[in-house]
């Protein structure tokens, strides 16, 4: 290789001397490119309510939600699989509705309720009853996927209080597992909706 | 050994932060002033790097560092995490560390590769033809390994330059495998004899796919140092066995290395030691001074990710009239992808000796490196091919000979210390230590109601038409001869150390429950520490290959039995007598004959901290691994320690068996398959978890499924790259492609050669899936219909509309 | 502005795509500017042609010649205005879609390429047979010619030769049509193999992305060069004083009042003669064409 | 320059709250412009780096876009709802049931939640060549790389190719055209234009970078459906490999209304052949007036399939596509298992 190694590690030396800053995944204000806004197009710092709490962000206009929430909100819960609408790891509610968090721009939800899997614990940390089913019947294994599985089951939940077991299937069918015990997934998935009936 | 807490369901300890998030992956990891990498990744399929222009990058503000493969340590020609000479498309050649994704990924696209295209070959057989390109400098095939030496560790096999003639490629237009020049065979029986004495001979080619692992995390790691300290969140499936790993692609001392991985989002043998890409962000944080988080995307993965070893596997089977085989031979052409060496192609070949036990049989093989991604051991690595391969032959036979798809398997099937594999240098052919693989069969075609599905088999309903299926999946299924540490400290719980990953199995948990078993410890007293170095772990198997449950039920049998020895004697010596007077239960351990004179175990484990020696840790056993021995030096004066080897002895070697029983339907006006049913049955040994054990036998079994019906990885042949770099491509299966419900059940008969009687159970069922729903759709629609997985609908519809088989007969990666 | 568009192949190599389609604009105003540049010129210029007296003279001592005379014959304009219709379905099908008038053109325009090419070579054998092959042609003994018609063009009255059959700026013509129109063609039969036609199974790897790139290039250069020659036809075709040349086109013959005021009969002698009652010592090659190729 | 496909470049955002003043906003930016609609199709192309605008206007917040009201005897759909709003509206349901079909086919239940149905029609082709950012004809170069000699093609076109294989990956597009769904768009100039759902899609012949009539600057706003179907008898199926998230292979529609055993009248279309939708003209022609049975079928069945061109590995199309047109006129026998 004809690259230049004194000239390659002089270049690194230089870069690794420039000023150190936040370890955030993107850019923070006061940015190196500095993202200027053109005149109409949205402002960067916005309230988003997630798990009933509202919290103001500095968010960039390319951001998804699920990097907000994993890098800017610390809510790592909620799993990048995929980052391309795929395999549903991601999934949070927005208002209520199960959406791939990878596949949302933050600034499209201003406004808007989201909750991840961090807040469906109840008060006194009592698990939801979808994760207490989730518990009971061991429905998952390496569990990566589990958070967006739970997610667009409450969500469908929801909609559907008493689901069948093809309806439930067809409700968390935009989720992939790898391990692929989906019968046993569905099956804890469906007693978390027998708890919920039970609970209200 | 079944009792209160083996052969139980229990909830794992992890589920409640699994549940709520709280469980941390790799990459939910931060620290302070943490930067992140981007990799630049080979376009091309093979080619050397002339020159890397860095300088637009580097002057891109926040870019802090980049990595090339200068910076990394020499492997002895092993695969490294960067290269300059890339041998496949997507293999990465550096790393940009910069002050968040955005600006590494900005200065990737400003760095300049010169890059000189060298030959590629993406087809296993094109490299094979007279003058066909090589897919390395060096040459392009593994020879054979070479003969075990005492004490060294196991030598690459050579790679060399193999190329057949013409003549030998002569029956490639008819679609069958050209057989030239093996690189590896064995033989055994007098083959010739055995297809003479036949009443039917089928010989029949059958190309088997390559798919990527693709857990759902995918293999991102975040590291920095510390005091000179390498500290590492990664994705592996075997922490105690990664450790090294890691310390040999940075280059340091293992004892350098702390390796935090509690959770593992799914490995399936793509990370079974870990995977050296981990060395991309602990190098990095060193160049940069500050920690690096690597975010491996998707794309990433299905490049470096690690896929199955795709065969094209040509069968020559010899049955007589009652189904019994007479003779088998089989070859096997293995596309083992840019790096390699793997095995594949020789466990499918002692698998096959094992499932048929054929009189007489011949095993030849080419094990062949390509430009397609780097492959691994995938879940069920070879068995689940030579199922593939042969499982659709022996339905075809049956058909033919007028016989039951269940009865051709069960004559043929191995029972009890059956014989394997080649003649050993001994003279002697190695066996299994237990095989029920007839009873196996018989309790499945009982559960699945085999005959009431047989009859409606091959009827018409519309465009719809069923067919039905089984298969025997075996796998070796258990090492031997690790080690284990547990404690029972004065706050009265008992810890025990576990160094297998935590991939959801449990198993790293069950094997504590053996313990606590053994110890009559309640469960609510047990903590199972695991999940990072720094805790001081034993010398773990590697969790892989079904082996966890088998190799550490052993170890932690043997080191429960060392504590309670420890007890024992520690009770001798304070209350008097010998310790064989004395035996534990109820967190005592007492007198036999007075069950009241005893010592609780808090009371024992202070006892044992103040005797020090070989009751706390402070003497340890001497065939111990460094690693364990380390680790419990670390652990010592902490209580009563068990520490011991798993010296038990094994007569043969353990292997498991899943049956599948699958029913299909075919519709024949679309070629779409649906799986109607499904029953695996396990011959897996004692059940110790088995809630888990009937997870492991369904998730296989979904992953013989997606391979039988759709999964697939393709490349591009004219540009050598991997187009299935999406889900929507490479297809894994979802929830909706599987019956609503499915079966599972195990036999629960323990192996005589463990003393837990258990054997591993993740490996089975992904064959006896794959080659039972290749049955099936082949008892549906026909035998010919198909000589290629996945069987898509495209095949199935060109087939049946041609009356013959019409898809590409040979060609790889399609 | 650049004159190529690149894009960069699976391997991440730059490779040429097409030439810049604005370059299309640029040939559009080249012909535009050329015809408004020549319009000019002939309003004000000082052009010296034959005085009438002289071609009255001419007509006069050449009573031998027949009224008509035969300038292209039914194959030659046949070929002609089949090539014509040819180029203009190419070039409207090529570059329609482009400004934005979208239609299925891919089909049109590879039948009119063959057409085109087609009509090519029976020209080129017609031409090679049946004609006077050479009088088209441009080459150093036309430099006189050249010097007298220049000189001409600035006013002056000067000696020296007349046009043959064909004027130098139509021999000029032709050549310029000749190699444009002959790497049009080439390439544009090597890009048949990139679509889909009745002839060969589409290969588009069967040369690399270096030649595909230039032969996409040369084709977008002749292709768009085309555009400002035919403009340029066009035009000379519809100017009043070249009116004879374009009805000979369509008619076959000229008068001879045309034929003596325009060329010089002895570099083009009339060898037969179209009418029986007329005789000329030169008329040696009876029944055979009397035209020499034009446009 | 190297190339990466990850991390989304920076881009304008744009949320404008008519239609009026996102169209100045694509106006200003032109070609640096880009219209989001759910983001399913758009994410793709910006994370993967090979598009990159600007800005981005996204449509989320014009509330005029949204919802299904009642018009003529017929529905209007905003082209911002969702895909689920579509398969939950009653209205849909109880007369356009193919249309809730198809879109419930679509991808996957959270895709459905958040995509719409004006993205759903306008998204872009999925051949996996210019996807990958490769410089074929759809990317504004000169080769397909998907019609080589050893291209691996399975997905792709086998009627109306013109260069370009793509086909193109709508489910609800075959049955918005069977129903005689009115496509709204609002013009560059702001003016307002009606095509048929069938002329709303383009093939490569006429257009091969784009899928659909939209011009740069317009905006698709609604999809009427007028009176003319409502209640027919429907008939859609989509076949594809994975039962979720998985695009079709080939998927049929048909409307029809038949007055005793005899088709009266029929409309009929099929998509994942082409790279446009297509509604079967000459098999509906053939169909009407005949008895609704198997002999109909085949005829029909053999003519749509007529000048099929198949690819290396796309030749099952022609089958698969000639069984689904039967089925689509003379229907499905169900399968009835004893258990």
């Amino acid at each position: 290789m004809s690259l230049s190694r004194r000239n390659f590690i002089k270049g690194v030396i230089a870069g690794g001397a420039a000023a150190s800053s936040a370890a955030y995944l993107f850019r923070g204000a006061g940015s190196l490119f500095g993202q200027t806004s053109a005149p109409g197009s949205v402002e960067r710092l916005l309230s988003l309510t997630v798990n009933g709490q509202t919290r103001r962000v500095d968010v960039l206009k390319q951001e998804t939600l699920a990097m907000t929430l994993r890098y800017k909100l610390g809510l790592t819960g909620t799993k990048i699989g995929c980052d391309r609408a795929e395999c549903g790891a991601c999934t949070v509610l927005i208002d209520d509705v199960p959406h791939y968090s990878c596949s949302v721009l933050t600034h499209t939800v201003r406004g808007r309720r989201i909750v991840t899997i961090e807040g469906l614990e109840g008060p006194g940390g009592v698990l939801h009853p979808v994760q207490q089913a989730v518990v009971d019947e061991q429905g998952f294994q390496c569990a990566f996927c589990l958070p967006g599985f739970v997610m667009a089951a409450v969500g469908a939940l929801k909609t559907n209080p008493n689901p069948t077991r093809e309806e439930l299937a067809h409700a968390v069918s935009g989720n992939l597992c790898r391990c692929q015990d989906y019968d046993k997934i569905l099956t804890s998935l469906l007693r978390g909706a027998e708890y919920m009936r039970r609970t209200t | 050994m079944a009792g209160t807490l083996v052969g139980r369901n229990y909830t794992p300890p992890d589920l409640v932060a699994k549940v709520t998030g709280r469980a941390k992956y790799a990459e939910d990891f931060r620290a302070e002033g943490m930067l992140f990498t981007k990799l630049l990744l080979s376009p091309m399929p093979h080619a050397r790097v002339r020159d890397i222009d860095t300088s637009a990058a580097l002057s891109l503000p926040g870019v802090r560092a980049i990595l090339t493969a200068y910076d990394l340590p020499d492997l002895d020609g092993q695969e490294r995490a960067l290269t300059n000479e890339p041998r496949y498309a997507g293999e990465p050649i550096l790393a940009v560390a910069a002050v968040d994704e955005l600006t590494a990924a900005d200065a990737v696209e400003r760095i300049q590769v010169d890059l000189e295209p060298l030959p590629f070959v993406t087809n296993a057989l094109d490299t094979l033809r007279p003058g066909g390109p090589n897919p390395r400098l060096d040459g392009n095939v593994w020879g054979p390994p070479p003969p075990p030496r005492e004490g060294a560790p196991p030598a690459a096999p050579p790679f060399e330059t193999l190329k057949w003639t013409t003549e030998d490629f002569a029956e490639e237009a008819q679609g069958r495998l050209p057989m030239g020049k093996p690189a590896e065979e064995w033989s055994y029986g007098d083959l010739e004899g055995g297809f003479a004495a036949s009443a039917l001979v089928l010989d029949e080619t059958f190309v088997v796919q390559s798919t990527g692992h693709h857990p759902m995390e995918t293999r991102s790691a975040m590291a920095y140092w510390r005091n000179g300290k390498l500290f590492i969140h990664a994705s592996t499936q075997s922490v105690a066995q990664t450790r090294g790993n890691i310390a040999r692609w940075v280059g340091i001392a293992p004892e350098d290395v702390i390796l935090i991985c509690e959770y593992t989002g799914g490995g399936f043998g793509s990370k079974g030691g870990g995977a050296v890409s981990m060395s991309i962000p602990a190098l990095l944080a060193r160049k940069a001074n500050a920690p690096v988080m690597m975010r491996i995307t998707r794309e990433d993965e299905s490049y470096i990710g690690r896929a199955r070893t795709n065969m094209t596997g040509r069968v020559k089977i010899g049955f007589a009239k009652d189904g019994r085989i007479t003779a088998l031979d089989f070859f096997i052409v293995q596309d083992t992808g840019a790096y390699g060496p793997l095995g594949d192609h020789r466990s499918a070949g002692n698998a096959a000796s094992l499932i048929y036990q054929p009189p007489a049989m011949r095993w030849r093989a080419v094990n062949v490196a390509t430009n397609t991604p780097p492959r691994s051991q995938q879940r069920s690595p070879g068995p689940m091919q030579g199922n593939g391969i042969i499982e659709p032959v022996m339905t075809k036979a049956a058909k033919q000979l007028g016989l039951d798809q269940v009865a051709i398997r069960r004559i043929n099937s191995p029972e009890g210390k059956a014989p394997f594999g080649p003649v050993l240098p001994s003279g002697r052919r190695n066996h299994v230590t237990s095989a029920f693989v007839k009873e196996a069969l018989d309790r499945g075609a009982a559960l699945f109601d085999w005959e009431e599905r047989k009859a409606r088999a091959g009827k018409r309903q519309g465009s719809k038409v069923r067919g039905v299926g089984v298969a025997v999946g075996p796998h070796g299924a258990g090492s031997i001869g690790y080690d284990s540490i547990m404690t029972i400290r004065p706050d009265g719980r008992l810890y025990v150390q576990s160094g297998a990953g935590n991939l959801g199995t449990h198993s790293m948990i069950d094997l504590a429950r053996v313990a606590a078993e053994i110890l009559d410890v309640p469960w609510e007293k047990v903590e199972v520490v695991w999940g990072d170095t720094g805790k001081h772990l034993p010398w773990t198997c590697l969790s892989v290959g079904s082996q966890t449950t088998h190799a550490m039920t052993r170890a932690n049998h043997a080191g429960a039995m060392d504590a309670r020895r420890k007890l024992q004697e520690i009770a001798a010596r304070d209350l008097g007598g010998s310790p064989e007077d004395y035996t534990v239960g109820r967190e005592r351990v007492y007198r036999r004959d007075a069950p009241s004179r005893g010592l609780t175990y808090v009371q024992a484990a202070r006892r044992a901290i103040e005797l020090g020696g070989r009751y706390d840790g402070h003497d340890l056993p001497g065939d111990i691994n460094p690693m364990t021995r380390a680790s419990a030096t670390a652990l010592a004066g902490l209580g009563l320690m068990g520490v011991a080897k798993d010296n038990y002895g094994r007569d043969g070697v353990t292997y498991s068996f899943v049956i599948g029983f699958a029913e299909v339907e075919v519709d024949i006006e679309t070629g779409s398959v649906r799986v109607v049913d499904y029953l695996g049955i396990g011959d897996v040994g004692t059940v110790v978890n088995p809630r888990s054990l009937l997870a492991q036998i369904k998730g296989g079994s979904c992953l013989g499924i997606a391979h039988a019906l759709f999964q697939k990885s393709v490349v591009e042949p004219r540009y050598g790259v991997s187009l299935t770099d999406r889900f929507h491509y490479s297809k894994p299966l979802t929830i909706l492609d599987v019956p609503r419900q499915m079966q599972a059940d195990a036999l629960d008969l323990p192996d005589p050669e463990t003393p837990v009687g258990a054997r591993g159970v993740g490996e089975p069922p992904v064959g006896a899936a794959y080659g039972a729903v290749m049955s099936a759709i082949a008892d549906a629609v026909g035998e010919d219909v198909f000589r290629r997985a996945p069987v898509t609908s495209d095949i199935i519809l060109m087939s049946l509309e041609h009356g013959r088989r019409m898809h590409e007969p040979l060609r790889m990666h399609v | 502005m650049d004159i190529l568009t690149w894009g960069r192949n699976p391997w991440d190599q730059p490779v040429l795509t097409h030439i810049s389609w604005n370059l299309l604009w640029a040939a559009l105003f080249a012909g535009l500017a050329f015809l408004v540049a020549h319009a000019s010129y002939m309003i004000f210029s000082a052009h010296r042609k034959r005085h009438a007296a002289e071609t009255d003279a001419m007509e006069i001592a050449r009573a031998d010649l027949p009224d008509r005379i035969v300038r292209h014959s039914l194959p030659a304009r046949l070929f002609h205005w089949l090539m014509a219709a040819a180029m203009f379905t190419l070039l409207i099908t090529a570059f329609l879609p482009v400004v934005g008038l979208r239609f299925p053109w891919v089909t049109w325009h590879w039948i009119a390429g063959l057409t085109l090419t087609g009509s090519i070579l029976f020209h080129i054998i017609h031409a090679t047979v049946w004609l006077d092959f050479w009088s088209i042609w441009v080459g150093p003994r036309d430099l006189p010619e050249l010097r007298a018609e220049l000189l001409r063009d600035l006013g002056h009255d000067v000696p020296g030769p007349r046009p043959g059959k064909y004027p130098l700026g139509n021999r000029l013509y032709h050549l310029a049509i000749v190699v444009v129109a002959l790497v049009a063609v080439v390439t544009g039969l090597c890009m048949m193999v990139r679509i889909r036609t009745p002839f060969f199974t589409r290969n588009p790897y069967l040369f690399s992305d270096t030649t595909w790139g230039v032969t996409y290039v040369d084709h977008g250069l002749a292709g768009v060069t085309l555009v400002g020659l035919v403009i340029a036809h066009v035009y000379f075709a519809a100017r009043p004083e070249k009116w004879w040349i374009t009805k000979a086109m369509i008619l076959g013959w000229i008068t001879r009042r045309q034929y003596l005021e325009h060329h010089d009969p002895d570099r083009w002698a009339v060898r037969q003669l179209p009418t029986p009652n007329s005789a000329t010592p030169n008329s040696t090659t009876p029944n055979s064409g009397l035209a020499s190729p034009t446009l | 320059m190297a190339v990466i496909r990850d991390v989304m470049p920076a881009f304008e955002l744009f949320q404008p709250t008519s239609v009026e003043a996102a169209q100045a906003v694509l106006d200003r930016y032109g070609a640096g412009a880009w219209v989001l609609a759910g983001g399913l199709d758009s994410l793709d192309w910006l994370k993967d780096r090979i598009r990159r605008p600007q800005a981005v206007v996204d449509l989320g917040a014009i509330a005029e876009l949204k919802g299904i009201r009642e018009r003529d005897g017929g529905l209007e759909i905003g082209a911002m709802t969702t895909l689920t709003e579509v398969v939950r509206h009653p209205g849909v349901r109880e007369r356009y049931a193919i249309l809730l079909e198809a879109a419930e086919a679509a991808a996957s239940p959270q895709i459905r939640n958040q995509a719409t149905i004006g993205g759903n029609v306008s998204q872009d082709a999925r051949c996996w060549y210019y996807r990958a950012g490769w410089p074929c004809y759809r990317a504004g170069g000169n080769i397909c790389y998907a019609d080589t000699p050893d291209a691996i093609n399975r997905e792709h076109a086998i009627l109306g190719a013109d260069r370009c294989v793509a086909v193109n990956p709508s489910d609800t597009a075959p049955a918005l055209i069977v129903l005689d769904a009115q496509m709204v768009i609002r013009t560059a100039g702001g003016g307002e234009r009606v095509v048929s759902a069938e002329d709303y899609f383009v093939g490569p012949g006429i257009d091969i970078t784009r899928m659909t009539v939209l011009e740069p600057g317009a905006l698709l706003t609604a999809i009427r459906l007028p009176r003319t179907w409502a209640g027919a008898q429907f008939y859609f199926e989509k076949i594809r490999d994975r039962q979720v998230w998985d695009f079709a292979l080939v998927s049929v529609a048909s409307a029809m209304t038949t007055s005793g055993s005899t088709i009266e009248r029929i409309r009929i279309a099929v998509n994942g052949v082409a790279a446009r939708p297509l509604r079967l003209r000459a098999v509906e022609a053939v169909a009407e007036g005949r008895p609704r049975n198997e002999a109909t079928a085949v005829v029909a069945a053999n003519l749509a399939v007529e000048g099929a061109q198949p690819l290396g590995f796309n030749a099952y199309k022609v089958p698969l596509m000639r069984n689904l047109v039967k089925r689509a006129i003379r229907g499905v026998e169900a399968a009835a298992w004893t258990s």
